[in-house]
């Protein structure tokens, strides 16, 4: 997994890619995600649209930096899920936590 | 004969993908549809990780071995490790939707039309995963 | 520990694909230039298409086996064939131009820092092939 | 090999894709050649853009290809060659053989 940060609006727009997999990719998500409390950014959007695949560590990862955030005061929302993934948060039920969006401006907007 | 393709891949975590991108090869040639092949693929990743890290215990000479078992329509998927495996007729599905691991086994339940734990012949543990494909993509 | 993953496939030109796939799903994770994969996963073609035909006869109960040994900064690949093998010392550079078949062994030739032929301890015919990396991409 | 066959110009263009590799692809690439020249058609652009790879044996399809139409007063061009292919030409030195275009107009009015 590489993240690549952006930011808009006083958003976070991080942008994973690869494989999301646990192991390694655990730890450098989560001090991105304090780095950015730190800063006082409490507003994320994970993009995935460049992540080949997610497996269940992976998906720990998500909601352990989902429950960073909440814990914060802050929020995590997903942006550009893959069928594939999606079909992933149907059978573990989180697609009844995460929101997600398929557009960024509305991803953004979604926070104000 | 029924084609088989085997592979065998340390127990390092950057190696999963190797079994995905063998199956993706493999899907563009059979009329199987994407959303299933996508499904195992899935699967096949879940038992892999868990041989890696339950079975094997992330050690790098033990390797997971992965049998690829083609048939009309359907593939069948074999994942062998190193450990002791445990008892499938014990497991509940997760209870805490929040809770950061334990979801491996729930996902390749529902990806699969038939899941199987046990030992193989030589001693190893194996995951047996296998699914039927619908023509058309 | 040097890691390896090994792979056997069924001696069917379908099949030639998944070597490729693996390499490339490889790649994608390791800083090697793209030209250097493309030109070590065309030789291993070539020698698991020499091993289909050549050797297994395509035969479909025949398998061909690989061997992909990874280093800092090199990649040794050994295929494995059941057939009589050949004798590489014997080979010539093939001298029509418009020749259709023939260009196996010069592409590998070319495309590869070390190329071998020879018979494995176990009987098998081998061919192996090794490419060093410089870094970037 | 897939092919999907084109007419531009009185011009075929085949547009070859997945892996070129011989065994069945030999025989359904000879037949389209020949039912072209049935037709009349003597100039053949052959695109190579959504070719994964060719092994030698694949080239071996695309030499009898040119010679089949050379022989019968027509020609064969190659469109689109990728990096990973055009390597594979230079070594086998068939870049001296066919002429081969990235602009597909370009191959079109080469003809004429
Ligand atoms: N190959 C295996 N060898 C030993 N134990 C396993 C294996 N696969 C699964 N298990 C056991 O089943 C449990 C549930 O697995 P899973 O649902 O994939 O969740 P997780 O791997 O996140 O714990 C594991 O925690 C482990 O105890
Ligand atoms: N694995 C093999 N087993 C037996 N003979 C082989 C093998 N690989 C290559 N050869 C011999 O070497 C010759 C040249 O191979 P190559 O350059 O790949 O061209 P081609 O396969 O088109 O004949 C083959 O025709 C065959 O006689």
């Amino acid at each position: 997994m590489k993240i690549k940060e952006r930011k808009r609006d006083g958003v976070a727009v991080l942008e994973l890619s690869g494989k999301i997999m646990g192991g390694e990719d655990s730890a450098a998500f989560e001090s991105t995600l304090k780095t950015l409390i730190h800063e006082g950014i409490l507003n994320v959007i994970v993009s995935l649209e460049r992540v080949t695949w997610v497996n269940s560590s992976g998906l720990g990862i998500l909601i352990s930096g989902y429950s960073t955030m909440k814990n914060n005061g802050g929020e995590l929302k997903l942006l550009k899920v893959s069928n594939r993934i999606e079909s992933i948060f149907m059978v573990s039920k989180l697609h009844t936590v995460f929101e997600s969006f398929d557009d960024e401006d509305e991803a953004v907007r979604s926070f104000s | 004969m029924k084609p088989r393709i085997e592979l065998k891949i340390p127990s390092q975590l950057v190696f999963l993908g190797v079994p995905d991108a063998v199956l993706m090869e493999l899907a563009g040639d059979m009329p199987f549809d994407r959303k299933q092949i996508d499904e195992l693929s899935t699967s096949v990743i879940e038992a892999c990780t868990n041989a890696m890290e339950h079975g094997n215990q992330l050690r790098e000479d033990r390797q997971v071995e992965i049998h690829f078992d083609f048939a009309e329509d359907e593939i069948e998927v074999s994942v062998f490790d190193q450990g002791p495996g445990f008892d499938f007729s014990c497991w509940r599905p997760p209870q805490d939707i929040m809770a950061e691991r334990g979801r491996g086994i729930l996902i390749m339940r529902e990806f699969t039309d038939d899941l199987e734990f046990g030992h193989a012949p030589d001693g190893r543990f194996r995951a047996r995963l296998r699914k039927r494909f619908h023509n058309g993509r």
